[in-house]
C-alpha cells in the first residue's frame, strides 16, 4: 500500500493533504483512485491515457519511470516529478 | 588515487587501452565531416541577423538561378508538424517547436535562427548564393535577460505560452512557459527555528557546452524514399526519431548511422542540420553535407541557461540546516523547456533540510533555445547554495567541511522534490575530502583562498541493447548504440570481459547505426557505463548460459552439473574457459550469437566534492587556480583513467564557467563574442593538473555497483571557486562568471 | 572567378601536387582534394589548433594558409607522425594514457607535440602548457595530456 | 582578430593570388589595385578578415617571396632591421635580439598560440594597426622606424605616429613597409612589455604596455624611458608626460608606481565586452609599473 505524495501545485485540489495511501498496483489505479477522491486532479497528471510529458514517476528511490503501469504495489512511496534530461 | 573497494576483479577497476585509441591518435577515426560520399554537395544555412523579427517575405529565386546551386530550401519546405510533446527517451520536447529550431517558419527568435538554406557544389558557392536570398524582415522588440523576459511589457515571444502550474493554465500568454514549486516541511516552523538565517541573490551567465567538432550532418535522401543520416550525435535513435518527426515519415524510413562525436556535453542530443540536409538531398538528388562554423554553434546551438536566483538558508547554532528557500529563474532561449526542473530538485540535494520550499521559472527570451550541459542546471544552483552554506558556517564559526558533514544527505535523505536517496556516496566522499593531503595541507600567502563545494547529479537509466557475435577463436565482437564520446567502447567491453573471463582486448565494440542494433537512449545522463554497460553484463550471462546448456551436450552432462566460475566453465574433470569453449562450440554446430536490452528505471546519484585553492591579483582581480582536486563517488570506477577523466574534464569545464566564459550581448541583444578568442574556454596554461579521488560506494541497482559519473563533476567548481574567492578576495562575488574586471571592482569597492 | 594555380608541394615525405584556388586554405585542400581528413576543422579562425599541421618543422593552424602559400614546402600532417605500423611514442602515449577523450582534438596536440618534442625533448610542464596553449582540448582538463607528453620527454632524457 | 569581433561570413570569398618577388612589384600592383588589393604575410589576421567579411580583397598579394621584407638582420653596433614579414618566432628565438629587444620578444611570445607564432609577423602586427596589438607598444618603446617604400621611393616614419584610428595607418595607396628599424641598444637599458588577459595565453589585451628605461651607470638613477600604451585609446599611444617624470628619478617601486599613475592620464578607452574604461584606466597604471619594475630588472643584467 503505497504512500503517493501530492505535488504542492496540486495541494490546493487535495485540501493541502501532501500524501495519502492507496491501495494501488499501478501508477494508472494512483490516478484514478486520486481522482475519484480528489476531482480534477487527472488532468492536471496526465495527457490523456498517458501520463504527462513533463513528468516521470518515482517509486521509493527509483525516478525515470514514465509508464502508467509502472508497478507500485510492493512500494513504499509513489512521487511525481518533472523529467530530468541530461548532458 | 583511489580509494578502491576490492581484488575481486580481474578486469574492472584496470586501465587496458581503449579500443578506438589507435584510429584517434593517427587521424583514420571517421567524423561526422570527415564523411564524404559520390555527388556530395555543401549545404548552407542562411540565418537571421536579428534577434526578433517577423519574416514578412523571402525570395529565394536569384540563389535558385545561380549556377552550381542544386536546392534552396525556407520554412515552407517543412511539413507542419503537431503542436505536442513528443518523448525522446531522455526528456521531452515540443514537435512544432524542434521543426521551428531547425528553420524558421514565420519568425526569427534569436540571432543566428536559419531562415532558409542552399545546397551548391561547393561550400563558397552555397554561401554566395545564400547571400542573394531576399529577406524581408519586421524587426521586433527583444529581451535576452530573465528577469526583463519575466515583466509584464516585455517582448512576448510566443503568443500561444501561457504560464503551466503543472497542469493548470494561466490565462494570458507571457514568456514563462513553467511555474514549477515544491515543498518539504513547513517553510515558516523551519526559519522560526533558525538562528541564523542567510538570503542572497545570484546570477549567472549564459554558457556554452563548447566541444571542439562543430555540428556536422550529411544526409542521403534516396530514390526509394529512405533517408540515410550520418551525424555528429549523442543518440542515433533520438536524431533518427526527431528527424523523421520533423519530415513528417515514418522511422522505419531513417537509418542514422552515429559517427565518432568530438565532444556533445549535452549540447548534441537535438537535431539541427540533418533535417535541412535531408529536404535539400531530397530536392537535389544528391548527398548534402551541412557543417556549421564556430560562430553558428555559439549563435544557432546549445548554451545552457543563464540564471537569477535567491536563495536563503538557516541554521541553529550547531550548524544544522533546518530550512532552505529557492526562488529560481532559468533562461530557457527561444523555446520553452529548459533545465528549471534540475535546478529546483538539485539547490538543495546535498543536504539534509527539514523545511524547504522551491520555486521554478521556465523563461523564454531571444538566445538560441537552451540545452543540457552536464547536469543542466545543477551547476547554477550549487554556485548559489554551496556559498550560502559557507556564508553560514562563518557566521556561526564552525568548519566549512564540518557544516557539510553535519548536514550530509544520505541513505534515506528526503529531498525537497519528494524521493529518499537510496545508498549513496557523500558522506565518504567529504571523508574522502577530510582525510586528503589537499585539505591536509595548510594555504598559505597573501590573497589566497581555499574553498570547497559539493555537487550532485542523478545520473539516469533508460533503455540500451547490445548484440554479441562469437567468433572463431572466441572473441568476442560487441555491437552497441552508445556513441563513444570518452571511451565508454571500452567500460562497456570490459564490463563483458569481466563477466565471460576474458581480456578487454578480446572484445571488439563497434557502435552500429540505427539499423544495425536495438534501440539506445542518448550517450547523456551519465548513464552509458552504467545501462549500456548493465546490458553488456547481461547479454555475457545470455551467452553463458547458452553455452552452459551446449557444453552439457558437448561433455555429454547434465546442465545443471556445470558451473562457472570467472568465466571458466567446469564439470567434475572437465574444464574450459570461455575462448576455449567458444572455439570447440563453434566446430559442433551453429554460431553463438546473444543479446540483451535493458530499461533500468532508476537514478545512479553520483555525489562529488571540490577542493580549490587559488590566488588572486589584488591588482587586477585575475584568479590563478593554485590546486585543484576533485573527489567523486563513481560507484564503481571501470576504467579509472577514464573516470579520471570526467572529473578532471568537469571540473575544468566547471572552472572556465567559474571565472571567463559567458555570453555577452550588444545593444541589437546580438551575441558579440561567436568566437573561441572572445568566449573564452580554458587553455592549458590556465589550469593546473587536476587531482582526482574516487569514492566507490556500491550502487545496488548495478552487478557491479556503478555510478554514472559524467555529469556531476561540473557542479561543484563554481561554488568552489566562489568560496575560495571568497576567502582570498576578502569579499564575495554573487555573479558568474567571476571574471577579472568583476572581481577587481569587488576588491576596489570593499578596500 | 580566380584560376586555378597548380601547387607542388611535399606531404608527409611525398611530393604531392594539386589544383587549387586561392581561396581554399591548406585544410580545405588537405581535407576535401587530397582526403587527408586527420586535421580537423574546430573554428576555422585559428583559435583551437585543432587544424595543426607542421610547415618546415613548424606547427601553423592550417585554416590560416592558403594552399597556394604552400608551394616548396615540406607538409606533415597527423597521418605522417606514425612510421607506418608504429604508432609514434607520443601516439602511444596518449592512447597508454587516456590523454583524449572525444578525440576531436587529438590530432593538434599530437602535432604540435611532435614539434615541441623535437625542439625540446625534455619540456618541462610549463613549457608544456605555454607551447601547447594553441591547442583547445574541452574534455580531459589537459591533465592527462600533459601528463602523457611528459611522459614521452621523461623517457628522451633516457 | 584582434580588435575585430567576428562578422557574419565563413567562407573566403574569390580572390586572385599573387606572389611577387620585389618589392617595386608590390607597389606597383597596390598603385593599379588600390584598397581592392591586400597584403598577405603571416595571413592570420587578414585571412580571418576576409574570411568573416570584415575586410574585402580582389587579389592577396603575398609578400613572402620577397627576400628582403623576409630578413631579420641583427648586430649589437647597428640594430635590429627587422623585415616586414618576419614570423614571430624568429624574433623570440634569436638569443641577441630577445635580450636586446626584450619588450619586443615579450610581445612576438604572447600573440595568439605557437601556431600563430610560425605564421604572422610583427610588420603584420603593425600594419592591422589593431589599437591592442600587442608589438606595437614595444616598437614604439624601442623606438623604432618604419621603412615604407612606395611608388614615389621609401620613407621612414617613427612607428609611435604610424597608426591613425583602429585598422588604419598612414601608408600611402601604393605604399608598402618593408622594415622595422630598431635602433642600437646602450649599455644599462633595458624593455618590458606585459598586457592584461583575463586567460593566460590566446586572447587580445585588455590593456598593455611597453616601457623602456636608460639607467644610470650604477644603474639607480633612471635617465631616459619611453613608455608606450595598447587598447587605451583608438590607437596605441606614447605615454610622454610619465616618461619624461622619470628622467633623473630613482629606479623605485614608488617611482613606477607615480609613472603608472601619471600614464593614465594619456588613456582614453572605451567601454567593449573585454573590460569597462575605468578597468581599463586603472590596469595602465598596473602594467606601467610592472613593465618600468622589468625593463630596470633588464638593464641591470638581473
Amino acid at each position: 500500500m503505497p504512500t503517493v505524495f501530492i505535488p504542492a501545485q496540486l495541494r490546493s485540489l487535495t485540501n493541502g493533504a501532501s500524501q495519502v495511501e492507496l491501495q494501488a498496483e499501478t501508477v494508472r489505479q494512483i490516478i484514478e483512485q486520486l481522482e475519484q477522491r480528489f476531482p480534477g486532479i487527472a488532468q492536471r497528471l496526465c495527457d490523456g491515457d498517458q501520463l504527462a510529458p513533463t513528468l516521470q514517476i518515482a517509486v521509493d528511490s527509483s525516478m525515470g519511470s514514465r509508464s502508467m503501469r509502472t508497478v507500485v504495489k510492493d512500494a513504499r512511496e509513489v512521487h511525481f516529478l518533472p523529467v530530468v534530461g541530461g548532458g | 588515487m583511489s580509494t578502491s573497494t576490492n581484488g575481486k576483479y580481474r578486469v574492472l577497476g584496470t586501465r587496458p587501452r581503449r579500443h578506438d585509441g589507435t584510429d584517434k591518435v593517427t587521424g583514420k577515426a571517421v567524423y561526422s565531416n570527415d564523411v564524404q560520399l559520390p555527388g556530395l554537395l555543401a549545404g548552407f544555412v542562411l540565418r537571421s541577423p536579428h534577434a526578433h523579427a517577423r519574416i514578412i517575405s523571402i525570395d529565394t529565386s536569384e540563389a535558385e538561378a545561380t549556377a552550381g546551386v542544386h536546392a534552396v530550401v525556407t520554412g515552407k519546405d517543412f511539413p507542419n508538424v503537431a503542436n505536442k510533446i513528443a518523448d525522446l527517451g531522455e526528456g521531452s520536447i515540443n514537435l512544432s517547436n524542434l521543426s521551428d529550431n531547425v528553420m524558421a517558419k514565420t519568425k526569427v527568435l534569436y540571432k543566428g535562427h536559419p531562415v532558409a538554406a542552399v545546397a551548391a557544389v561547393d561550400v563558397h558557392v552555397a554561401e554566395e548564393a545564400a547571400g542573394k536570398i531576399k529577406v524581408e524582415y519586421e524587426k521586433l522588440d527583444s529581451v535576452t535577460w530573465v528577469l526583463d523576459a519575466m515583466k509584464d511589457d516585455a517582448p512576448l515571444l510566443h503568443e500561444d505560452v501561457f504560464t503551466d502550474h503543472m497542469g493548470e493554465k494561466d490565462e494570458t500568454p507571457s514568456n514563462t512557459p513553467t511555474h514549477l514549486h515544491f515543498e518539504k516541511g513547513n517553510i515558516e516552523e523551519g526559519f522560526a527555528q533558525a538562528d541564523v538565517v542567510i538570503e542572497r541573490e545570484f546570477r549567472t551567465a549564459t554558457v556554452h557546452q563548447g566541444y571542439i567538432e562543430p555540428h556536422s550532418s550529411t544526409a542521403d535522401w534516396n530514390e526509394n524514399g529512405r533517408l540515410h543520416v550520418w551525424t555528429s550525435t549523442q543518440g542515433a535513435f533520438t536524431a533518427r526519431q526527431q528527424t523523421a518527426e520533423i519530415l513528417q515519415i515514418p522511422i522505419s524510413k531513417v537509418v542514422v548511422t552515429p559517427c565518432e562525436i568530438g565532444g556533445g556535453f549535452g549540447g548534441k542530443i537535438a537535431v539541427y542540420g540533418e533535417p535541412v540536409a535531408a529536404i535539400l538531398s531530397k530536392l537535389s538528388g544528391r548527398p548534402v553535407k551541412i557543417q556549421m562554423t564556430r560562430a553558428e554553434v555559439f549563435e544557432s546551438t546549445g548554451p545552457t541557461p543563464g540564471s537569477f536566483m535567491r536563495v536563503k538558508m538557516g541554521a541553529t547554532s550547531d550548524g544544522t540546516l533546518v530550512a532552505g528557500e529557492a526562488w529560481l529563474a532559468y533562461d530557457a532561449g527561444a523555446y520553452p523547456g529548459g533545465m528549471i526542473g534540475p535546478g529546483c530538485m538539485c539547490v538543495f540535494s546535498c543536504y539534509d533540510i527539514e523545511h524547504a520550499v522551491v520555486d521554478g521559472y521556465d523563461v523564454c527570451l531571444n538566445k538560441p533555445h537552451t540545452k543540457a550541459y552536464r547536469a543542466p542546471g545543477a551547476t547554477q544552483v550549487a554556485f548559489a547554495a554551496e556559498q550560502v552554506v559557507d556564508e553560514i558556517a562563518e557566521q556561526l564559526g564552525i568548519c566549512k567541511l564540518k557544516i557539510r558533514q553535519l548536514n550530509a544527505a544520505s541513505e534515506g535523505t528526503r529531498r525537497v522534490d519528494g524521493p529518499v536517496y537510496p545508498p549513496v556516496g557523500f558522506v565518504e566522499c567529504l571523508a574522502a575530502a577530510e582525510a586528503s593531503d589537499h585539505w591536509n595541507t595548510p594555504l598559505e600567502g597573501e590573497n589566497v583562498g581555499r574553498g570547497i563545494a559539493a555537487g550532485f547529479w542523478f545520473g539516469c537509466g533508460l533503455k540500451s541493447a547490445v548484440s554479441l557475435m562469437v567468433n572463431h577463436d572466441g572473441t568476442v565482437n560487441l555491437t552497441e548504440g552508445s556513441p563513444d564520446i570518452g571511451g565508454t567502447r571500452t567500460s562497456i567491453a570490459m564490463q563483458l570481459a569481466e563477466v565471460l573471463g576474458i581480456e578487454a582486448a578480446d572484445v571488439v565494440p563497434r557502435v552500429a547505426d540505427t539499423d544495425s542494433v536495438g534501440y539506445t537512449d542518448v550517450t547523456g545522463g551519465s548513464r552509458v557505463t552504467f545501462a549500456t554497460g548493465l546490458a553488456a553484463y547481461e547479454a555475457g550471462i545470455d551467452l553463458q548460459t547458452q553455452m552452459k546448456k551446449r557444453a552439457a551436450g558437448l561433455w555429454e552432462c547434465a546442465e545443471d552439473d556445470i558451473s562457472i566460475d570467472q568465466g571458466t566453465f567446469s564439470a567434475g574433470e572437465k574444464k574450459a574457459g570461455f575462448k576455449e569453449l567458444a572455439q570447440e562450440l563453434f566446430k559442433e554446430g551453429e554460431p553463438l550469437v546473444a543479446r540483451a536490452s535493458v530499461a533500468p528505471d532508476c537514478a545512479t546519484n553520483s555525489f562529488g566534492l571540490h577542493l580549490v585553492d587559488l590566488k588572486v591579483d589584488p591588482e587586477t582581480g585575475k584568479a590563478t587556480i593554485l590546486r585543484y582536486t576533485a573527489i567523486q563517488d563513481a560507484g564503481k570506477a571501470i576504467h579509472p583513467s577514464y573516470v579520471e577523466g570526467q572529473m578532471q574534464g568537469g571540473a575544468v569545464q566547471g572552472i572556465g564557467w567559474a571565472l571567463n566564459e559567458e555570453y555577452f550581448y550588444g545593444d541589437d541583444d546580438t551575441m558579440d563574442n561567436a568566437s573561441f578568442l572572445d568566449y573564452r574556454i580554458p587553455t592549458m596554461l590556465d589550469v593546473p593538473m587536476i587531482d582526482t579521488i574516487i569514492v566507490e560506494v556500491a550502487n545496488p541497482d548495478h552487478p557491479y555497483g556503478v555510478r554514472g559519473v559524467g555529469e556531476t563533476p561540473i557542479v561543484p567548481p563554481p561554488g568552489a571557486i566562489a568560496n575560495a574567492m571568497a576567502v582570498a578576495a576578502g569579499t564575495r562575488i554573487y555573479e558568474l562568471p567571476m571574471s577579472p574586471p568583476k572581481v577587481w571592482k569587488a576588491m576596489t569597492d570593499n578596500s | 572567378m580566380a584560376a586555378k594555380n597548380q601547387i607542388a608541394t611535399t606531404i608527409n615525405g611525398e611530393p604531392v601536387d594539386f589544383l587549387c584556388k586561392p581561396r581554399e586554405s591548406l585544410l580545405e585542400i588537405l581535407r576535401g582534394n587530397l582526403g587527408m581528413t586527420g586535421a580537423k576543422e574546430g573554428c576555422n579562425n585559428g583559435n583551437c589548433g585543432a587544424c595543426t599541421v607542421l610547415i618546415d618543422g613548424l606547427p601553423v593552424n592550417s585554416c590560416l594558409v592558403l594552399g597556394v602559400e604552400v608551394e616548396g614546402v615540406e607538409i606533415t600532417t597527423v597521418e605522417g607522425i606514425a612510421d607506418a605500423s608504429q604508432l609514434d611514442p607520443i601516439q602511444d602515449c596518449f592512447v597508454e594514457g587516456a590523454a583524449l577523450q572525444c578525440g576531436i582534438c587529438t590530432p593538434g596536440f599530437i602535432v604540435t607535440t611532435r614539434a615541441l618534442l623535437d625542439k625540446k625533448p625534455d619540456a618541462d610542464e610549463q613549457t608544456i602548457r605555454f607551447d601547447l596553449s594553441g591547442n583547445l582540448c574541452r574534455c580531459t582538463g589537459y591533465d592527462k595530456i600533459v601528463r602523457a607528453i611528459q611522459h614521452v620527454a621523461s623517457e628522451s632524457k633516457g | 582578430m584582434d580588435f575585430y569581433c567576428s562578422g557574419d561570413a565563413s567562407t573566403l570569398k574569390d580572390f586572385d593570388y599573387t606572389a611577387p618577388t620585389s618589392v617595386e612589384a608590390v607597389t606597383a600592383l597596390l598603385s593599379e589595385h588600390g584598397d581592392r588589393a591586400r597584403l598577405l604575410a603571416g595571413g592570420t589576421d587578414i585571412i580571418v578578415q576576409i574570411r568573416e567579411g570584415l575586410r574585402d580583397a580582389d587579389l592577396v598579394i603575398d609578400i613572402k617571396k620577397i627576400p628582403a621584407l623576409m630578413t631579420l638582420d641583427y648586430s649589437a653596433d647597428s640594430g635590429l632591421s627587422l623585415g616586414s614579414g618576419v614570423p614571430c618566432y624568429q624574433v623570440y628565438e634569436h638569443e641577441d635580439v630577445a635580450a636586446a629587444y626584450a619588450a619586443l620578444a615579450d610581445s612576438t611570445r604572447i600573440i595568439g598560440g605557437w601556431q600563430i607564432q610560425s605564421r604572422a609577423s610583427v610588420g603584420g602586427n603593425l600594419c592591422n594597426s589593431s589599437p591592442a596589438a600587442d608589438t606595437i607598444p614595444a616598437l614604439i618603446a624601442l623606438n623604432a622606424t618604419c621603412q615604407i617604400a612606395g611608388p614615389d621611393g621609401q620613407r621612414e616614419v617613427p612607428v609611435a605616429d604610424f597608426c591613425t584610428a583602429p585598422g588604419r595607418n598612414l601608408l600611402a595607396e601604393g605604399e608598402l613597409l618593408v622594415s622595422l628599424q630598431l635602433p642600437a641598444t646602450s649599455a644599462q637599458s633595458g624593455s618590458a612589455y606585459e598586457r592584461f588577459i583575463p586567460r593566460n595565453e590566446m586572447d587580445i589585451a585588455v590593456a598593455g604596455a611597453a616601457s623602456w628605461v636608460q639607467l644610470d651607470e650604477q644603474g639607480t638613477t633612471i635617465e631616459a624611458a619611453r613608455i608606450a600604451l595598447a587598447a587605451v585609446a583608438p590607437t596605441p599611444v606614447v605615454a610622454d608626460e610619465a616618461a619624461a617624470w622619470l628622467v633623473g628619478k630613482e629606479a623605485s617601486e614608488e617611482n613606477y608606481a607615480e609613472a603608472g599613475n601619471l600614464a593614465r592620464s594619456v588613456a582614453n578607452p572605451i567601454d567593449d565586452m573585454r573590460g569597462t574604461a575605468e578597468y581599463r584606466v586603472h590596469l595602465v597604471g598596473v602594467l606601467v609599473k610592472r613593465t618600468l619594475a622589468r625593463a630596470v630588472a633588464r638593464a641591470r643584467g638581473e
